[in-house]
């Protein structure tokens, strides 16, 4: 289609929808009275929470009571980041040269020693911040998702401290990879614990513990370290993908 | 929260649309794409809010509308990697980011 | 026991997929073939187990032990029903051949690729088992973003680039929907199950414009995937650029997923939402037949192999929503059949397409035309003993109209593909690839063999019980019933097989040149040609029209 | 609902305007990562403090990030 054709298309078609959708959502206001059923979360919260000595609904939910969901979530990850590499891996027509800037084209100079200071400065706050989300998801907002983003970024000001080329031959070209295998892996055996010394697959078969304690919450706290060390190592793995990329790899014939 | 926030989210996930469809830019196409990803946030928010729930008044927003957004962010994130990375290699195949200069009629 | 078996299709592909990351540098790489193997192969045996467990009533398991407290589900179920184990055996069949085609099509494919197979198997075995909407939509994403890396393999390939940007963006703009509809549906019912929304809404028969809305989202989401038209441009360009292994999967049993998702849905909340069941079946097959007579056309009117496939694949999802879409216990039997030796089909012309890129045009030429002829509906392949069947039930159901139009876009699409054998390349016969050749030609047989032995057990598809969305509550919904094969029903199926036959010989096209020679007939055309050039602002256009065409055609079917 | 959450979805109407139709695609990056942040401050004045959390680590910083990286990727093809 012509572009002004598609542009006149959509719009007619995205009125309509709009229009629909204002529709329906008008039958979100009160008015209706609600229906007998209370609400899942409603339940969950006020019901289950103490059951199972969690502070935190929202951990409760989605590492207990639909953990399911968030282990489909951990290997959303694993497939994408998987999938990053595939589509940037090396071709023969490109060579790996020394980090170029890419807005001058020169090598890169040393980073100056203030950034340096100040790169490194952050990083260990980073982390710390990122390993209690990591640790305290069934005590407080946060968990093994949100700590684990906390903990690459942590990783990243090594980076933009200027230490690249340093930290990137401290690990393998695809070592990354693996470990966010691992951490997503650990989920399933985590599941088929509870398949063994439980009733079910991702049965929380631990000890409970005491309730706003560190390591209460049986399978909870030890699904948040899981995850958080996979995503934050998967996060780490795309960006330094997406890195290497721009810094590194340039096309055979390039000028130096 | 929730009329006004039903409103919001039909309107980011339209502009958002628009943004794609109109896009001359891989980029932007796909950072457009976040916008109407957003609506489905503001949406979940408007409908766990405490307003929209039956029952005696809660806290927070329902945990099980949280859980689902606070995982999809983090995913959505990582999609939004894979699609940038196709669009490094288109242009490092082709040199241009303009999506209608991929088109190729077909035999 | 079966509590032990219903995670393990889900479970094992994924913990393989795990192993084979983790030990890529490390094990050899025949080993991590070997882990792969046994990994689907587990999968096809433990939903073959399931399948055979499940009864006229779905068990149900609950992930984690999370049981239903005063009938609210709080955790996720697994629903052990015979539709979603047979789905899920033939995601297992359809990731079995791909994994065998790939020594054949990608010598140097690495671990990754396999690793990406698995997760994707077990996304589409959780998606097939689970009784969760919200788990099923997650689920459903995943099998999306595996694919999108598959589908780019050949990074060098600016058409595999563009097809995977455009499979990853419109599916993701299918989980904005999904989600949304969602939203609304936990707004109105407060429930994610699907047996507990069922009965929520039952509980309530007044129309509900909130659950209409939802329903035409949702389906929406699920019908992007099903590439039904015109929701099929990104469809298009990915089959037509994907590895051929990848087509097995995302062409085999990924779109007629997305048609259970629509059957998953459907029958539990429409007719308490306010739309008549009517209205419901009139959109599903109309939309149906659309899908199937432009698959059909299409694929007779372009030229390229790959292109004819992806709109024969397009004619095939569309006479399955014919049968699915009739809502009737009758429909249902035929269109599960159907799905079943459609796949298989496209297994096997895959298998003849990678025979031909071998450079074995005779041997790569009889797969196309077997598979053809099971296109086309021989009544001796599962296919065309499906639409034998679907001949009555449409009758019965009240939609006679749609019998020639099934029987004319099965006789198009048998014909699309008997054209791509007659047009296959001649070349040569490099002695090196003696053993690929055996490969692709062996797996290609295979699945032919089972299709003609799904059709010889088409009879199981008339047990097939218990399939709505009883989960919580264990509610018997329709059961597909057993449709006896009628002398029409046969009738039908020979005269597509002569059409077929006809049209694949090239009969008619002295007429079409004559035709493309009229002015008019030649601008809809290059407008239809430039329609399909892979535009990803196209797809996105079209995709926005579809959803708010069938939510609309669903708001005004609303009593 | 209070003023300020009215506002501040407001705010993310407009932002996500921008977001969408800003052209360049380094503006956009820019605009993205106020966009993140504003929804990050919406669903925290609406009590969904896990939301919260994911999209300013995500919206805020790491997208952004990412743009910028592929941003720079393509205009050292360039030259």
């Amino acid at each position: 289609m012509s572009i002004a054709g598609r542009r006149a298309a959509f719009l007619a078609g995205a009125a309509v929808l709009v229009a629909l959708l204002t529709w329906g959502f008008a039958g979100l206001l009160p008015g209706r009275p609600a229906g007998p059923t209370p609400r899942v979360g409603d339940l969950l919260a006020s019901a289950s929470g103490p059951d199972r000595h969690v502070v935190d609904p929202v951990a409760l939910v989605g590492l207990d009571a639909r953990s399911l969901d968030a282990l489909v979530a951990a290997f959303t990850v694993v497939a994408a980041v998987a999938g990053t590499t595939l589509v940037l891996r090396a071709r023969p027509d490109e060579w790996a040269g020394h980090a170029l800037d890419f807005a001058t084209g020169r090598r890169v100079p040393p980073t100056s020693d203030a950034v340096r200071v100040l790169g490194l400065g952050l990083t260990p706050p980073t982390v710390l911040f990122g390993l209690y989300l990591v640790t305290h998801g069934q005590l407080s907002p946060g968990g093994g998702f949100q700590g684990g983003v906390v903990l690459a970024a942590g990783v990243l000001l090594i980076y933009l401290a200027g230490e690249f080329e340093d930290l990137h031959g401290l690990y393998g070209d695809r070592a990354l990879e693996r470990g966010l295998a691992a951490g997503a892996g650990g989920t399933v055996a985590i599941g088929f614990l509870g398949l063994a010394a439980g009733p079910a697959f991702l049965a929380n078969a631990l000890p409970l513990g005491r309730t706003g304690d560190v390591l209460s919450g049986g399978t909870i706290p030890l699904l948040d370290v899981v995850l958080g060390l996979g995503i934050a190592v998967g996060f780490v793995a795309l960006l330094t993908t997406f890195l290497h990329q721009a810094i590194v790899l340039r096309p055979l014939g390039a000028r130096r | 929260m929730t009329a006004l926030g039903t409103i919001v989210a039909a309107w980011l996930f339209a502009i958002g649309l628009y943004g794609v469809v109109t896009s001359r830019n891989l980029v932007h196409l796909v950072v457009s794409l976040s916008v109407s990803q957003a609506s489905t946030y503001v949406l979940l928010l408007a409908v766990g809010t405490r307003a929209a729930r039956p029952g005696p008044p809660a806290r927070a927003v329902d945990p099980v509308l949280q859980a689902l957004a606070s995982t999809d962010v983090v995913v959505a994130v990582v999609i939004a990697a894979l699609l940038l990375a196709l669009v490094v290699q288109v242009h490092k195949r082709t040199g241009s980011l303009d999506p209608d200069a991929l088109r190729r009629l077909p035999e | 026991m079966i509590g032990w078996v219903a995670p393990l299709p889900i479970a094992v592909p994924w913990a393989a997929a795990a192993l084979v990351l983790l030990f890529d540098r490390v094990a050899d790489r025949r080993l991590t073939r070997l882990l792969t193997g046994v990994a689907v192969a587990a999968e096809v045996a433990g939903a073959a187990a399931l399948l055979h467990h499940a009864g006229a009533h779905p068990a149900v398991m609950w992930v984690g032990g999370w049981a239903p407290v005063h009938g609210v589900a709080l955790g996720i179920s697994l629903t052990l029903d015979r539709l979603g184990a047979g789905a899920a055996l033939g995601a297992g069949v359809a990731v079995a051949a791909a994994v065998a085609l790939i020594p054949a099509t990608l010598e140097d494919a690495g671990t990754t690729v396999d690793a990406l197979l698995l997760v994707l198997l077990g996304a589409m075995a959780g998606f097939c088992l689970t009784g969760d909407l919200l788990t099923m939509l997650v689920f459903f994403e995943l099998t999306a973003v595996a694919s999108i890396a598959l589908t780019a393999y050949d990074t060098g390939s600016v058409a595999a680039l563009r097809s995977a940007l455009s499979l990853g963006i419109t599916s993701t703009i299918s989980a904005f929907l999904g989600v949304m509809g969602i939203a609304l549906i936990y707004a109105r019912t407060g429930a994610l199950n699907l047996a507990q929304i069922a009965r929520a809404v039952a509980a309530d028969p007044r129309p509900d414009r909130v659950i209409v809305l939802a329903l035409g989202l949702l389906s929406a989401a699920f019908l992007i995937r099903a590439a039904i038209v015109p929701f099929h441009l990104w469809f298009v360009d990915t089959i037509s650029a994907s590895p051929l292994p990848v087509v097995i999967v995302l062409g085999g049993v990924l779109g007629t997923l997305g048609l259970l998702g629509v059957v998953r849905l459907w029958p539990a909340v429409s007719a308490a939402a306010g739309v008549p069941a009517r209205g419901v079946a009139d959109v599903l097959v109309v939309a149906g037949a659309a899908t199937a007579l432009v698959g059909g056309l299409l694929g007779l009117g372009f030229t390229a192999a790959r292109r004819r496939l992806a709109f024969v694949i397009v004619a095939q999802t569309g006479i399955t929503l014919v049968g699915a879409g009739l809502l009737s216990a009758g429909g249902l039997g035929p269109a599960i059949l159907y799905s079943a030796g459609s796949g298989l089909a496209v297994g096997a012309l895959a298998c003849g397409l990678a025979v031909l890129d071998l450079a074995r045009p005779r041997a790569g030429a009889a797969l196309l035309v077997a598979g053809g002829l099971a296109v086309a509906g021989l009544p001796v392949l599962a296919p065309g003993l499906a639409l034998q069947r679907l001949e009555r039930a449409a009758r019965g159901a009240g939609y006679p109209w749609v019998v020639p139009v099934v029987a004319l876009a099965a006789a198009m699409a048998g014909g699309a593909v008997l054209r791509m054998a007659r047009s296959s390349p001649q070349g040569g016969q490099p002695e090196a690839t003696r053993r690929r050749v055996a490969g692709a030609v062996g797996i290609g047989a295979v699945l032919l063999v089972l299709a003609v032995l799904a059709g010889a057990a088409g009879g199981w598809t008339g047990a097939a019980g218990g399939w709505t969305a009883a989960a919580a509550a264990g509610a018997a919904g329709t059961a597909p019933a057993a449709v006896p094969i009628t002398l029409g029903g046969t009738l039908v199926d020979l005269l597509s097989v002569a059409g077929a036959l006809l049209l694949g010989s090239g009969y008619g096209s002295g007429f079409t040149r004559r035709l493309g020679r009229q002015a008019a007939v030649a601008s809809t055309w290059s407008a239809v040609r430039r329609l399909h050039d892979g535009s990803i602002g196209d797809a996105v256009a079209w995709a926005t029209i579809g959803t708010a065409a069938i939510t609309l055609a669903l708001a005004s079917a609303m009593r | 609902m209070t003023v300020l959450e009215a506002v501040l979805l407001i705010l993310v109407a407009a932002g996500g305007g921008c977001v969408a139709l800003v052209r360049n695609p380094l503006r956009q990056a820019m605009a993205a990562s106020l966009f993140g942040s504003l929804l990050a401050v919406l669903f925290a004045v609406a009590r969904a403090p896990d939301v919260a959390l994911s999209e300013i680590v995500v919206g805020a910083v790491a997208l952004p990030l990412m743009i910028l990286l592929a941003l720079a990727k393509i205009r050292g093809g360039q030259r």
